[in-house]
């Protein structure tokens, strides 16, 4: 013992009050912590101007111009022959548009012979005020012959216009309102027939070719199908596999091949899981196409790494100490995984749900092979019907000519953020609670 | 396993067809309201053809749009895969325009202008030498003032073989350099290639998404010639200012009478087997191809659709009746 | 302690043992962690319903022969262990055995406190729950109750059942997990150092606790504390550098040991 | 009987058998279940799993293997003629008899009498009941389709026999297993870690699945374009192969498009990593819990925004915000006001994809430096190490195997976007270094050979295949050498 | 241990002591975590150069009150002290005091041992690194060496060096982590149950080592065991319930304590 004190000659001697570089270490403890900060704040930051690019284009889609008029269901129009109690073919294919022109003819005080002007007004009433009119009357037939007030879509380029969407000083020719229907779009506004109505469309109505009418109806309900079917399979093949190739798998080069392959797949380009849904489920199973099912099952394998990868690594966070605990007490493995590790990993599994489901809720490419960007008008049924997804609708707006699409297509990306929050909140809710510093 | 059947028409294809396909579709629904609306994809031309010539039967597609006929050997496939019976149906044109930001003045171009501006070489003293211009002044004053920069369709439209075809091909001859370029390469294949090389400096920039991209572009680089299907410069007249080519003014009545050199047809196919098996099907091909969709009054034309002379509208429509197949 | 008290029990389960077979039978036990051999062949039998203590010198291996008894250590992913041992009469080794039974049979508490990250009441019910020791909430609030008295933790601990069992201090910690090992109530117990982190009184309790099981259970239990090897055990086993140096009646081992090594490392702090 | 019909009567045998299980275990046990080996539960389990596994079994291999038999003998019935055609062909005639069998399932027993003999009369009526032909049916496959119906109504028949037997029997013989010693809870692990097995076999299949859709057509490829022109081009260059005019040969440099991949995955990793690492540091370590609590999901929307938003975002704002910025700066240093950063570049996509990674850093790495045992932790600070040095030198070396995982997602995750890249880097493929330049990405290319308007027979298209499969194979590489490295590194400590 | 030199230890020390001041002063110290209060008005005056011992039932606060000294329960997320403890002159909870130069001068050894997964070298030189106190490698191979030689497990692990500090047995850990502590060479150093999981010869070892380090440095230590807080204290501390009981002369406590709790304490062990 001696000599080891003497040997390294006063090395542990008490020093006189050391100089052990406090001003530097805390030049670096701030500078590290501002680091964090800055960081987070960049992330957030970005995030923010994200939402900001997003929402100051997009709120105004949640507003809809529209024309409130007295509209008369003439008889003369809808059923000239009085054939609809015989021929209910006849109510179906009425011409609805022109009974809509008329209404607004009357309140612009156009006259009826005016062929010019009947025409600029038809323009500025959306082509779906036929199913608009047709619902109202196959609903209810006794309108037929009287006067509703009726408020009608307004043309998309007249709802860009009244939102000062359409640059209105550059010529005339130049853009898709003439001078005359703007003049009328105001005079109605002010005769307070025409203004802006909460547009509950843009999340019921399913897809249209005119901006006034399209909604992302059919692509909710899609990527809801497509989101179930992905946490319903996803999640627990995902969580089953990580556990065994973290907890049983014997660990030899076979294992760790299956380990890097799971990563690899992370790295596979989406598109490519387009490719194998289609020559798997629908080539070879026979699945129809544009199915939501179809979808759910690409994007489940496509989530699938991103699960497994961050359920193995949580997995791998659970101190041992807690498995001998339950092993020592005659639990079985299984028991254990189950009743201690698997809650213990449950933030880091959730984790990889969140993300994973987020990268899945708002990918396009693997539905493009499979038949899922697509126009689709009707409301799906069942997760076989076709369907569409909101990122879907999103890419397909954000590549419409329109000018009414680009608000939308911005609407459109708020609605897949609050769905996106929708979901995620639950996952998120939970994740807290699992959390526990031990 | 087998699906059940199917009420509805499924379409794929191009994505120059696919808001034509659209408007047809959503009106053919709200006109014949028995019948689901048809299920529009997009994908391009070659993987709606693909989807296509998968087969017959309820799993496969019953119609490709297409921006392009149908080629020769993706033919031989259909009919390997047991698809015989393919009506084509061509639908109208789709015109191409090119377009500035509309900040810009009033613009001639000659097809020789954008060759110059654009080609990888040009024929310089006889030689062939990397493009040395820089600014659109070095070639045409009435073009916007600045560098060159265009916005062309990648290599994955079919609207840039036409630009290469119509505009620098022809630019080409225009400016006297295929016979240079022959001068100087034997191999003929070679020379022509040569003509319709475009540059790679960075200033003829690819785009392989939609007209929405371009606009984008061109919005922050005001300087840029967009290249524009007719329908989506129609829908931007505000934004954009259009060139003449060759003293042209693009429009669907320049464009349909031959007058404005750049444009191509469009087309649909269908497949025969399936019409009067799936619901809806011969209705929709009947009622893409009347009058009240793709005449010239029609809401096609309207949204931008060039339509087809009122003789070559007829053939279709009695080629379709006739059941006439390729 | 009342040491006549204790040598009549001692000459009681003397008799007895003459009687009955060993519990548990290691026969030239050797484990190697990867390449490296930590024990060489260990020949140590345990008595039925006797304390058998583990002593020697940290890293002897005195942890890894407790951990071949009831075959915690499969779950170490490089380790080896040849040889044999047998629990009554099975091979615990044998294909046919089942280890979580073994280990229900043969329980553990271990070294490092390591209670669940769950309430108190949780950590000790868990146990029966698995093995299904209780039938309704009631017997298992009183098997609850009864462990947690054993480990002398009731009174500290009565009122926050419901809560974390990570917020209790390190030596409550310790007690909980051996309340948690005897819920369940196994055999054999394997203790690890049991005290190490417990202070006098909670010792005593648990010394006394040991002496109470050990009428209906075999313990053995690993110690650094000589005072506790020869308060608690019956039996003593040295271990040196992964050998089995000796193992003895208690009495004899620490005042006439037969080996040199034991001697020495006894007297080495006797005093 | 259809076969979810089966399905549910099947998971009904199970709902019976577990109770059934469940109760005579314990009645066996005298009502004691600590007599018994395992919990009753499993016993019951472990009934219900021997009622409808092996039935299950036996219905998924009978629906696999049936078609395969039945076929084989339908065609085999077809006449000799149409036996001596091409393989292709009698594939077809098989594919139109099978659409008949489907069509005469539907028709009613008169329609059938009443068209049978008439082909075309037949592909009419089944035309209106929605049954494509694809051609007019010859008489034999009406007699073919005959056959076919009733040999799958016969094996369905018998099929639906077979399953509710085996299930039936499975149930017997497990029911009468069960005793006090019977290992129950072992069975039904063993059952349980069998489909561990299974579901992590998916990914095997995946990965097989990918390789086999890609490697048929990648093959294609190779037999037009030389595989050497392929892997060691320096230019890529497919032209377009529409409509059969200019019919110029392209050029298939994989090179540019791999130096693009790289180039830009590396500029985003730049971004990602740091930001996330410190975020995910700054949320674990120094923020309140509250701020943690918000700050991590919003971090996490970032992940969730279409990657369209995040590409029209670096086209209109990122981009043309670096290109006036350089302009200014080359104004002020040089005079000459000429931008050097392009609008679209290899640094505006890696940006802009460096901020959607964010969150995969930030979140995952959270959680696992968060996972560290807090002894460690204070073990570090109780040496006077201040937070940081604590985090440095204790904290993320124990988490690092983990964060590596994380790292290596994210990597993978920069490889396979599309979208941000097409609109902030262009699709151009060029071979320079230039971090202000326009580059692109092998997936980029995938994805635009696959959805254009070439002819999709050409080596154009197939280009996409050979790209996919390169890429598996470049990124596995990787990732290969990730693992090893992570090993190595790790060894050190454990 | 030869009782007659360390009498005379003892007594030079002694009058050391009357001289110097106390080297940390507690007043009024009281510990929350959360709403539950762990301590009560402590007052406890840690003299210079003299090994204090803090004794008491398990969750009396022992523990509690040594992070207290150098403010371990910061990272305690709802830990709160009151009342006021001065290191030399400086009130360590004092905005303006440094808590990483107080940690650097008050070190500590935890109950559970808690090496870093890092080799047994960096586990050593991390804390001279961080500090800066050797000014190369030669400089930092000596820290380490008289470390881990003063914590008596040189020998066992001068081979491994470069090898994980985590395959270590329970009980090398600890002394690693004691080695670890030592190396940055504090004034204080806090030890909690530092040979809870030691053996006795390397308890001998630890017990000999902080009667040398006891000239230089002024050592506070938690211990379960009455016997090492006899060996190796001159002060001793009694808490109980998380208050003082008493603090006397070790000599005076275990003789002839004032509190008849002290007394029951360690008489309801001794002997
Ligand atoms: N998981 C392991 N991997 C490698 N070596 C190990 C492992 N566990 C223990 N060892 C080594 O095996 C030997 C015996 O260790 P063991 O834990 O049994 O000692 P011990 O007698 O219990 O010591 P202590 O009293 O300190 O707990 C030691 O040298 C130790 O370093
Ligand atoms: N982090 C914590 N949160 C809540 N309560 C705590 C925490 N740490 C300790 N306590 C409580 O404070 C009291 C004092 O604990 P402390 O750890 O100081 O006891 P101790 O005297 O060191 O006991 P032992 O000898 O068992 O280590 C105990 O009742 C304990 O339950
Ligand atoms: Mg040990
Ligand atoms: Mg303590």
């Amino acid at each position: 013992m001696t000599d080891v004190v003497s040997s390294p000659a006063g090395v542990l001697a008490k020093p006189a009050r050391r100089d052990i570089g406090i001003k530097r270490r805390y030049a670096a403890e701030r500078r590290f912590r501002a680091y964090g900060i800055a960081a987070l704040s960049f992330g957030l930051l970005f995030l923010a101007l994200l939402l900001w690019s997003v929402v100051s284009k997009g709120y105004t889609a949640f507003q809809q111009t529209m024309i409130t008029v007295p509209v008369e269901f003439s008889e003369q129009i809808i059923d000239k022959d009085n054939e609809r109690a015989t021929d209910p073919q006849k109510l179906l294919t009425a011409n609805y548009p022109l009974i809509a022109r008329n209404a607004v003819a009357k309140a612009l005080g156009v006259a009826e012979g005016d062929r010019a002007g009947l025409r600029a007004v038809n323009q500025m009433i959306s082509d779906a005020v036929r199913g608009q009119l047709r619902d109202m009357v196959v609903a209810n037939p006794q309108i037929v012959g009287t006067t509703q007030t009726v408020s009608l879509l307004a043309a998309g380029d007249v709802d860009s216009a009244f939102k000062g969407q359409i640059d209105l000083t550059v010529t005339e020719n130049n853009r898709k309102v003439s001078d005359q229907q703007v003049g009328w779009m105001n005079q109605l506004a002010e005769a307070g027939a025409l203004g802006k109505h909460f547009n509950t469309g843009i999340f019921v109505n399913g897809n249209s070719s005119r901006p006034e009418a399209a909604g992302v109806g059919v692509a909710l309900i899609g990527s809801f199908y497509m989101m179930l079917i992905v946490l319903v399979l996803a999640l627990p093949i995902g969580v089953a596999a990580s556990i065994y190739l973290e907890e049983f798998a014997p660990k030899n080069k076979f294992t760790d091949l299956i380990e890097v392959n799971i990563n690899n797949l992370a790295a596979v380009p989406s598109i490519v899981y387009g490719l194998l849904g289609l020559a798997v489920f629908i080539n070879f199973m026979g699945l129809p196409r544009s199915a939501s099912l179809v979808g759910g099952l690409v994007l489940t394998l496509m989530t699938l790494p991103t699960i497994i990868i961050a359920t193995r690594a949580a997995l791998k966070a659970v101190p041992p100490s807690i498995r001998a605990a339950a092993l020592g007490l005659g639990a079985s493995k299984m028991q254990t995984i189950f009743h201690h590790v698997l809650p213990l990993a449950m933030p880091g599994i959730l984790t990889g749900t969140i993300i994973g489901l987020a990268h899945a809720l708002g990918e396009t490419a693997p539905l493009l092979l499979i038949g899922m960007v697509a126009f689709v008008a009707n409301y799906p049924t069942t997760p076989m019907d076709p369907s569409t997804a909101l990122p879907v609708q999103i890419y397909m707006w954000a590549n419409e000519a329109e000018r009414a699409f680009v608000e939308r297509t911005s609407g459109a990306i708020i609605i897949l953020l609050l769905f996106l929050i929708v979901m995620n909140v639950g996952a998120i809710l939970l994740r807290r609670r699992f959390e526990r510093r031990w | 396993g087998v699906a059940a059947a199917r009420d509805q028409v499924q379409v794929a294809g191009s994505s120059t067809v696919l808001p034509y396909a659209k408007i047809v579709a959503e009106t053919f629904a709200e006109t014949f309201p028995n019948f689901k609306a048809p299920v529009v994809e997009s994908g391009g031309t070659g993987g709606g053809l693909k989807a296509f010539c998968s087969g017959v039967g309820e799993g496969t597609i019953d119609v490709a749009n297409a921006s392009r006929p149908i080629n020769k050997s993706e033919a031989e496939a259909c009919k390997a895969a047991g698809v015989n019976d393919v009506q084509e149906i061509r639908i109208g044109y789709d015109g191409i325009v090119f377009a500035a930001d509309s900040s810009n003045g009033d613009m001639k171009i000659e097809p020789k202008d954008l060759y110059k501006a654009l080609a990888a070489e040009v024929v310089v003293d006889g030689k062939l030498v990397a493009n040395p211009y820089k600014n659109w002044s070095d070639i045409n004053a009435t073009l916007p003032k600045g560098p060159i920069a265009a916005y062309i369709p990648g290599s994955k439209h079919g609207t840039r073989e036409v630009f290469e075809e119509k505009i620098m091909a022809e630019g080409c001859k225009e400016a006297g350099a295929t016979d240079a370029i022959k001068a100087l390469i034997t191999d003929a294949k070679q020379a022509a290639a040569k003509c319709v090389a475009v540059r790679k400096d960075g200033v003829a920039v690819d785009i392989d998404g939609d007209y929405t991209e371009t606009l984008a572009r061109i919005a922050a680089n005001k300087t840029g010639l967009g290249v524009f299907g007719l329908a989506f410069y129609e829908n931007n007249k505000d934004k954009l200012k259009v060139a003449t080519v060759s003293n042209v003014v693009a429009s669907t009545e320049t464009i349909s009478s031959g007058k404005y050199p750049v444009s191509r047809p469009l087309f649909f196919y269908v497949k025969k087997a399936h019409l009067g098996v799936i619901p809806g099907l011969k209705e929709y091909v009947e009622f893409f191809i009347s009058d009240d969709m793709v005449g010239p009054e029609s809401p096609l034309a309207e949204y931008g659709l060039v339509a087809a002379p009122d003789d070559q509208r007829e053939q279709v429509r009695k080629d379709f009746a006739a059941g006439k197949t390729m | 302690m009342n040491m006549l008290s204790e040598a009549a029990v001692e000459k009681a389960l003397d008799k007895k043992m003459n009687e009955v077979a060993y519990k548990m039978i290691g026969k030239d036990v050797s484990v190697y962690y990867g390449e490296k051999r930590a024990l060489f062949d260990v020949n140590l039998n345990v008595r039925e319903n006797t304390v058998t203590a583990l002593i020697g010198p940290s890293g002897c291996g005195k942890s890894t022969f407790l951990r071949t008894l009831n075959r915690m250590n499969d779950t170490i992913e490089n380790c080896r262990v040849t040889g044999k041992i047998t629990l009554d009469t099975d091979d615990i080794y044998d294909k046919e055995i089942d280890v979580v039974e073994l280990r229900a049979r043969v329980g553990m508490v271990f070294q490092k406190p390591n209670p669940f990250p769950k309430s108190i009441y949780e950590n000790i019910s868990y146990g029966p729950r698995i093995h299904g020791l209780a039938r309704g909430k009631a017997e298992m609030d009183a098997i609850v109750e009864a462990s947690l008295q054993r480990a002398g933790l009731w009174g500290e601990v009565k009122d926050r059942l419901h809560e974390g069992g990570t917020g209790l201090s390190g030596g409550q910690q310790q007690r909980l997990c051996i309340a948690r090992a005897i819920a369940v109530s196994p055999e054999v117990i394997l203790m690890d150092e049991p005290c190490s982190a417990l202070d006098p009184i909670a010792t005593a309790k648990v010394e006394e606790l040991i002496h109470e099981l050990r009428a209906n259970y075999t313990i053995v239990i690993v110690t650094h504390s000589m005072q506790q090897a020869a308060r608690v055990s019956q039996r003593t086993a040295m271990f040196h550098l992964g050998q089995l140096v000796e193992e003895n009646d208690t009495d004899k081992m620490f005042t006439n040991p037969d080996d040199q090594r034991t001697q020495d490392y006894i007297m080495g702090r006797f005093g | 009987m259809s076969t979810p019909l089966i399905l549910l009567i099947l998971a009904i045998i199970a709902v019976v058998c577990y109770v059934v299980g469940t109760r005579h275990a314990l009645a066996i046990a005298g009502g004691l279940s600590s007599k018994l080996h395992s919990r009753p539960g499993y016993y019951g389990a472990f009934v219900a799993i021997c009622a409808v596994l092996p039935a299950a079994v036996v219905l998924a291999a009978w629906l696999i293997a049936s078609p395969f038999y039945i076929n084989s003998t339908v065609r085999g019935g077809f006449p000799e003629d149409v036996k001596a055609r091409s393989v292709a062909e009698q594939g077809l005639a098989f594919g139109m008899v099978s659409s008949l069998a489907r069509g005469m399932d539907v028709l009613t027993l008169e329609e059938i009498d009443r068209v049978g003999s008439n082909p075309a009369e037949l592909r009419n009526t089944l035309g209106t009941k929605g049954v494509a032909l694809a051609g007019d049916p010859e008489p034999y496959m009406v007699a073919s389709a005959g056959d076919l119906n009733a040999m799958n109504k016969i094996s369905n028949r018998v099929m639906t026999a077979v399953v509710l037997i085996v299930a039936l029997i499975g149930a017997g013989l497990s029911y009468n297993r069960i005793s006090h010693r019977f290992r129950a809870r072992n069975r039904v692990e063993r059952v349980i870690l069998g489909a561990l097995v299974v579901a992590s076999s998916i990914a095997i299949i995946t990965t097989v699945g990918i390789v086999m859709s890609m490697l048929t057509e990648a093959g294609h490829f190779f037999g037009r374009v030389p595989a050497w022109e392929f892997f060691f081009g320096t230019v890529w260059d497919p032209r377009f192969a529409a409509a059969g005019t200019t019919a110029s040969e392209g050029q298939f440099g994989l090179i540019p498009l791999l130096l693009g991949t790289l180039y830009i995955g590396l500029v985003a990793m730049l971004v990602a990593v740091p930001v996330g690492l410190f975020s995910a540091i700054y949320m674990s370590e120094y923020a309140s819990p509250r701020l943690r609590s918000v700050a991590k999901p919003l971090l996490e929307v970032l992940a969730g925004i279409p990657t369209i938003v995040y590409g029209f975002f670096a086209l209109t704002t990122v981009g043309p915000f670096l290109r006036d910025l350089s302009a200014d700066i080359n104004g002020i240093v040089t005079g000459n006001a000429m931008n050097f950063i392009q609008a679209q570049s290899v640094l505006t996509a890696g940006f802009v994809m460096g901020i959607m990674l964010i969150p995969y850093v930030s979140s995952l790495s959270d959680d696992i430096i968060t996972a560290v045992p807090r002894a460690l932790r204070d073990g570090s600070l109780g040496l006077g190490a201040t937070k940081s040095e604590t985090i440095k030198k204790v904290v993320m070396p124990a988490a690092l195997p983990g964060v590596v995982g994380a790292l290596l997602m994210t990597a993978s995750r920069a490889i396979g976007e599309t979208m941000i890249v097409v609109l902030a880097a262009g699709v151009a493929a060029r071979m320079q270094l230039n971090p202000f330049e326009p580059m692109t990405t092998v997936t980029v290319k995938i994805v635009s050979q696959l959805t254009g308007d070439l002819e999709f027979t050409s080596p154009q298209t197939l280009v996409a295949f050979a790209l996919g499969i390169t890429l598996f194979v470049i990124t596995l590489c990787l990732n290969i050498y990730a693992l090893f490295i992570v090993r190595k590194y790790r060894e050190q400590y454990e």
